[in-house]
Formats: C-alpha cells, structure tokens, sequence
C-alpha cells in the first residue's frame, strides 16, 4: 500500500483493526492503541483482555455507568460486555505470560529491527521510573503490534537498528504501524515494508541503515 | 480461624513496626483505604508497603508515605499525575523503591503463597529491570530468575464474605487481592458484609477461609454500586 | 474462537498420532470419559497421556493402553486395585512412565499455561523423584527444579458453558480440568450443558473463554446429580 | 502419659484429634488417620482439606447422597459443609506447599529421628511405584503427624535413625503416635517421648540408637 500523505491517527487505528482477524482476544495499551477499539466492529468479534483483571471489556463507561470497581489498565471507568469474565492478577497475567492473547497494540518510544521494544522509560537518569505491566505487555501475546510516529519532533526515525532508550522486551515486536509507513520485523533484522504514507522507499531507507525489503506492492 | 472485628482500628491493631504490609488495589478499584487509613492512625512506622502504586493524591498510602512510615515501596507503577507525596519521598532519597513487572508482581506474591522457591519468568529480560539476576535460556526462549515476595500482613478489600472468611470480589476490584491474601503470614480484609456460612456457593468462592485472619465489616460505595446494578438487571 | 461440535469423534478428530494429550479427571470426577472413548475410536497412537492416574478398570484410557497406544504416561498415581492394563503393559516394558508428585503435577500444568519456563518446589527435594534434577537452597529451604508439561490438545470435562466458551465446573470434579485448559495448544472440553452467551456470571467464570477451543455437549451422571441436589435445596 | 497396655487405633485417633487445636485446617490421608475425622467433635471447627480440590469436606456420603463429582483424596464420596470451597489443583496444592494448614495427618513406614518421612514405597524394585500427594502432603502443612504402628510384623522398630525405605520427605515429620507412644521429633535428632503404651522407657531405648528424652511425666 502506497499513499502520497502520511495517515492520521484514526486511520491507523483503522488499518491495525483490519488486520486483526475475527475471533481474536487483544490486549490495547494505553494512549495511541485505545483508538483501535474505535474500529473493531461486531463482525470482528474481539474480546478484549484488560490486565487488571478481566476479559470481555466493554467501551468506556457514560457518565452514569461509572463504576469505581470496574476500569481498565488506565484506570478510566470501562464497561463489561456479554461472557466477560474476572480473575486476579496472577490469573490475568498468565494468559499474557503464557502467550494465549492473538494481539497485544502498544505504543513505544523506539523499536529495534529485529522487534526490541523501548517503551517505558526515557532513560533520562533523574526521571522517576515506572513500568507497570509494559514488560508483561511485550512478551504477552503472539503477536506483538505497536502503533507510533515514524519520526521523533526531531526528525529522528524511530524504527532504529539498535534501540537507544531503556528496553521494554527483547525481539517481541512483531509489526509496527506509524504514520508514514507499516512494517514487518523479524528475527534476522531485515524489515519488511508494507505500507508506505508520505514517503517514497528511497527517502526511508537514506534514513535508516536498516535493511528494508518493498513490500508496498503486494 | 477467622476473627472478626468491629473497626478498622481493632483490623490492624497489631501490625508492629517494620513489617511488609501488601496492600490490594489497582488504583482505588479494591484498595483497602479503610484500613490503610487506620493503619496511618495506628503509627505503625518503618514499613515496606507493596502496592501497584505508590500512593495517590492526599489519602491512604500516599500519606503514609507523606508521613515517612515507609522506608520500601515495591510496586510496579509508582509515577502518577497525584503521585506528588511519593515523589517528593523519592527525590529527596527518603524512601527507597523496588520496581517491578506487574505480572511479575503478581506472580512472585503467588509463588509466595503457594511455596515456589523462585520461578523463571520471561518478563524483563534484556532489561534493565532484571540486571544483575540469574538469567537462563530454557527451550529457545531467556528467562528471569525471580524470587517471593512473603507479607508479614495483607490488607485487601473484598465484596462479600461468610463468617467463616471465604471471599468473594467484585469486579476488577479483585485485582491483588486474592494473590496478597495467599502471600501473608496475617490476611486482613475490609469486607462490603459478612453473611452467614453457607451463603456463599461454594463453587464461586475466590478465596477460601483458610487465608483469611481478620475480617472488619466496612460499606463503602461499591456496596451501593451493587445495588444499582441489581436495580438495572431487575428491569 | 471456540468452535461448537456436536459429537466427541468431531472433538477430536484433529489429534494426530504422536500428540501429547492432557487429560482432566482425578479418577472418574472429571474424567472426560466420552472424549476418551472417541480417541479410542479415533485410532490416534503414539500418544503421551497426562493423567493423574493410569486407567482404571476397562473402560476410557485403561483401553487406550491396552491397545497399546500410550507411548508414555505423565503421571501421579499410576498403581490401583484395577489398573490392570497399565500394570501389564508396564511390565512388559510397553510404556515408558514418568511419575511425578500430584502437586508438582498440577504446577508444572500451571506454569506451561502461565509462560513459567521452570520453578523450584520443595515437593519431592531429597527423594528418587527428584534424583538427577537440579536442587538449590534458596533462605534455608532446599527445593528442586521443575519444567513445565505443555499438552498438544487438553481433553476436559466441565459442567456448563456458555456459548464464547467461559466454563464452569462441578464440585470436585473441577481438579485438573483449569490448569490443563491453560497448558494445551488446544483445548477440547465436553460439557454438561452450553448456555446463551451472558448467562454465567463473570464473577464465576473459572475458565475464561480463551482457553476453549472446541466444545462438544454431552449429558451426563453430572447433570442428574444436579439435578437432585437442587430439588434437595428446594426442599 | 503411661499406660500399661498397647492403645488400639481408634483411642490412637482420639489422642490425634485431642491434640489438634480449635480452629485448625486439617488435612488427613488415607487409612489410619482417616479414624482422627470421628474424634473431631463440632467444638474443634475443624475444616478438612482433601488435596483433590475442596475445602470443609464433610463424612463420608452415605448411600442416597454419593455423588461422584463430590469425593476425597482416596476416590471415596464424601459431602460438604456450610462454608464449603472448591478450587483446582494447582490452587489445592498452593494451600499444602505454602504451608496453610494448620496440620497434616499421613501413615508411614517409616520415620527418621529427625523427621524423615517414609511412606510411598517400599523399596522393591519390581513394585509398580505410585505417589499421588504422598510428597506434597508430607511437606504440606505447618505440623505433620504421623500415625502407625511403633513395630513391624518382624518386631523392628519403624522410628529409626535412619531410613532405609525410599523417602517421601526430609525432616518433615513433626510428631509421631503409635499403638506404642508418642514422639516428639526435632531437627537435631533428639526425640522426645511424650508417652508410652506398654513399652518402658528403657525397652523403648534397648530397640533403639535414637536419643530418646523420657517426657511422659510433663
């Protein structure tokens, strides 16, 4: 796929539904991924899994369905659908740990080509640390989606050969959707190119030493 | 046995100073803020505190902290927007942090509670989380070598118990509670109220009395969110 | 997705010679009988069976061994009054046993589900099951190092389902049934009853609907005695 | 305690159930220490654990309530008490190995002076071997009592200094009845004799290298 501009929030959100198949229970991370749950139709048939507990979440709570005792990972008032169900937290991070979620959506700061995540932490030495289940997130389902820009405000790209930033999970990306292009990583570091908004094949790979292959015409 | 008291106060009487006190809660979902509220008046001091977080705002842990009753948080996600008197506990070096993986969290209270040892996990390898401990490749993929972690006591939140001290949740209020419950010499529970044994299906209980030590009554507005719910699934 | 199917040879149909197959039931509670029988009939061989026992009597996986389709057997109590086939297969040298502790068992299922790569437990330190392994002394306590037992397919019985697949289970019947729905690739459960999607309570569930892959309806003993103790709780 | 004659296993069973505290969670395996379950009057509140999954099991069913879904640890229909829990296995074995009940209750072959526990096999080469919840049991509680006859058939002693049958656990046995007395083990090898039933102390001590501590007059 090949677009002259590069593609808003929303309409990532709408590519990574379309690409998570019927049936599948999907874990979305906070900030960016929550927009994918915008896109999900009936026909999809996914159950969410939020790690705080739950399978089977609901669209965020209206004003008069809040419940303090029923949120999701980010803490906001969430619903519960039909044949949800609740467990603790051990139970809850067994199904990520154990690899039974189809697709987890998560944000990051950089990705390596081989699908090291940096998502949790800057690395500025003085900042305060938190990483709450980021890590369990990373290695917590069989296929690993994150959602992020291309390009830091500096015009840095952010799919590196080698992640600076503080890792979250080593090789546990398995796609990644940004704004200007999606890409298939895999193990030996060659980095399939599916997508391409905005930006033509030769200008992304003068920006990267990563070996990209085009994939932008199947 | 499963004693059950009237305040809060009688709840954490005896948790003496320099104790590990797990504390339930996912953000306020299940905190046991009662108790905890009581634990402050208490002056129990010198405390290691596991949480998911480190306190919020002006109430419950983030006070104990702001009163410098915890010299150890071990939680997985201490920086919050109303995180500020943690903060400032942090910044000025007066209170020291272990961070942890949430599930690794959640799995080493487990394995306190069921007699694991250690347990290899996968989260955090490769990270700076896990520097410094046993790493292992078992069957193609690294692991974590990750101890438990044993509470002295536990305060959790619960919805429903029989006198007897069997538990039921509500909601993804569960969160800890059920794990922290195992992983404590002294499991005490702040519970919405207390039905005679035999009201609970024996099938639906999470947990079982055996965890449970001490159990105060205390309504809070999960009880009235209960209620309403069964107002709406009555229409 | 879980998948509906009407009869047991449809559940299994898809288990392929060679197959690691979990089996739930603590003796005949639980046992998935019918799911057992059209394995049999399937002719599926050079099976590794996960049980807490080794067949009783002639009927289910003592027929499977007899006809010599077990190549190995994962196990805790093999050796009953009436486990003749195993017996006589066993001493023909024509099953290889690995006995395991009951509690290390359960927890070596558990940690395949959960992505545990091994864990160390206390049961079994010093004793010829643990000959070989690898112990360590972790604060005082000596353990020994387990791994995880991964199933192809898990053959379970629960007592009713709703239509996504959540379980529910029946008393002591319930035994190995969860963990086992956790550990394999796939999960075939035969249940009581399958009810509309929303009729179980979430707070209930015991297997949440991710672990079910195929369901097959099957009546048995279970629901007459369900019957029979609600009539007895009307009373 | 001193009595002039040998005590039969149910008086055995008495003293066991004398001797467990008001409150307690029990576990008791097959055989003799199943008799214990008729000496725990309603004043115990004892709450019986059967490792296949229930908390507050209740006697044994009588005919018109067997229920096959609803049984003990030896395959026997029991029933169920108010205040009654059913959990998996993995959830029942965490109670034993974490050590939450109160007291553990098994048969032995043999028991070492410091505790040793012999119970699941006899050594024979040949036997088919079995071991069910035999070493999860004997690690399993916060005290572990053994109940079995002081002598073999052959007249040998079965508290010995060392076990010569395979192990089920290590210097896991708290205290030991026997139709004979009863003992107190500890870890440095001393044992105890809180009581003795037609046998002195000095017979006791003439079938024995133990170091017996005579505590029948406390």
């Amino acid at each position: 796929m090949l677009r002259s501009e590069k593609v808003d929030r929303n309409t990532l959100a709408q590519f990574v539904a379309d690409d998570i198949e019927a049936g599948s229970f999907v874990n979305l991370g906070i900030g960016q991924p929550t927009l994918v749950s915008n896109y999900l139709t009936e026909e999809h048939d996914v159950t969410l899994h939020t790690e705080n507990g739950m399978l089977g979440m609901g669209r965020a709570a209206e004003e008069a369905e809040v419940d303090v005792d029923l949120i999701n990972a980010g803490k906001v008032p969430v619903t519960e659908t039909p044949g949800a169900a609740f467990f603790h937290q051990a139970d809850s991070f067994a199904i990520m740990r154990g690899g039974h979620l189809d697709v987890c959506v998560l944000g990051a700061f950089q990705v390596s080509a081989t699908g090291d995540l940096a998502n949790w932490h800057t690395g500025a030495e003085d900042a305060i640390p938190a990483v709450g289940g980021a890590m369990d997130l990373a290695i917590g389902a069989k296929r690993v989606f994150v959602m992020m820009n291309l390009f830091t405000r500096d015009g840095d790209i952010k799919l590196v050969s080698e992640a600076t930033y503080p890792l979250t999970g080593v090789g546990c990306v398995s796609r990644v959707y940004t704004d200007h292009g999606i890409f298939e990583l895999s193990d030996s570091g060659t980095v399939e190119v599916l997508a391409l908004f905005g930006l033509s094949f030769e200008e992304l790979t003068s920006k990267s030493d990563i070996e990209f292959v085009d994939a932008t015409s199947k | 046995m499963t004693k059950i008291v009237d305040t809060a106060a009688d709840a954490v009487a005896n948790i003496s100073d320099g104790s590990t006190v797990l504390m339930g809660g996912f953000g306020d979902a299940g905190q046991p803020m009662e108790l905890i509220e009581a634990l402050l008046e208490s002056g129990a001091k010198d405390l290691t505190v596991v949480n998911n977080n480190a306190g919020q705002a002006d109430a419950g842990l983030a006070l104990l902290i702001k009163e410098r009753r915890v010299n150890k948080i071990i939680c997985s996600f201490p920086r919050q927007s109303d995180s500020w008197h943690f903060d400032e506990a942090y910044r000025a070096g007066e209170i020291e942090l272990e961070l942890v993986p949430q599930g690794n969290l959640a799995e080493r209270l487990r394995a306190a509670g069921a007699g694991i040892g250690a347990f290899f996990t996968p989260t955090g390898y490769g990270t700076r989380l896990a520097e410094g401990k046993e790493v292992r490749e078992i069957n193609g993929r690294n692991y974590v070598l990750e101890y438990p972690i044993h509470g002295d006591v536990a305060l959790i939140k619960a919805f429903q118990a029989d006198e007897k001290g069997n538990l039921v949740y509500r909601k993804t209020a569960r969160n800890f509670g059920p794990v922290m419950a195992t992983a404590a010499k002294q499991t005490i529970v702040q519970v919405e109220e207390i039905l005679p044994t035999g009201s609970l299906d024996p099938e639906n209980i999470v947990t079982p009395s055996i965890y449970t030590d001490v159990m105060v009554p205390i309504e809070t507005q999960s009880t009235e969110l209960a209620a309403r719910e069964r107002a709406q699934g009555a229409k």
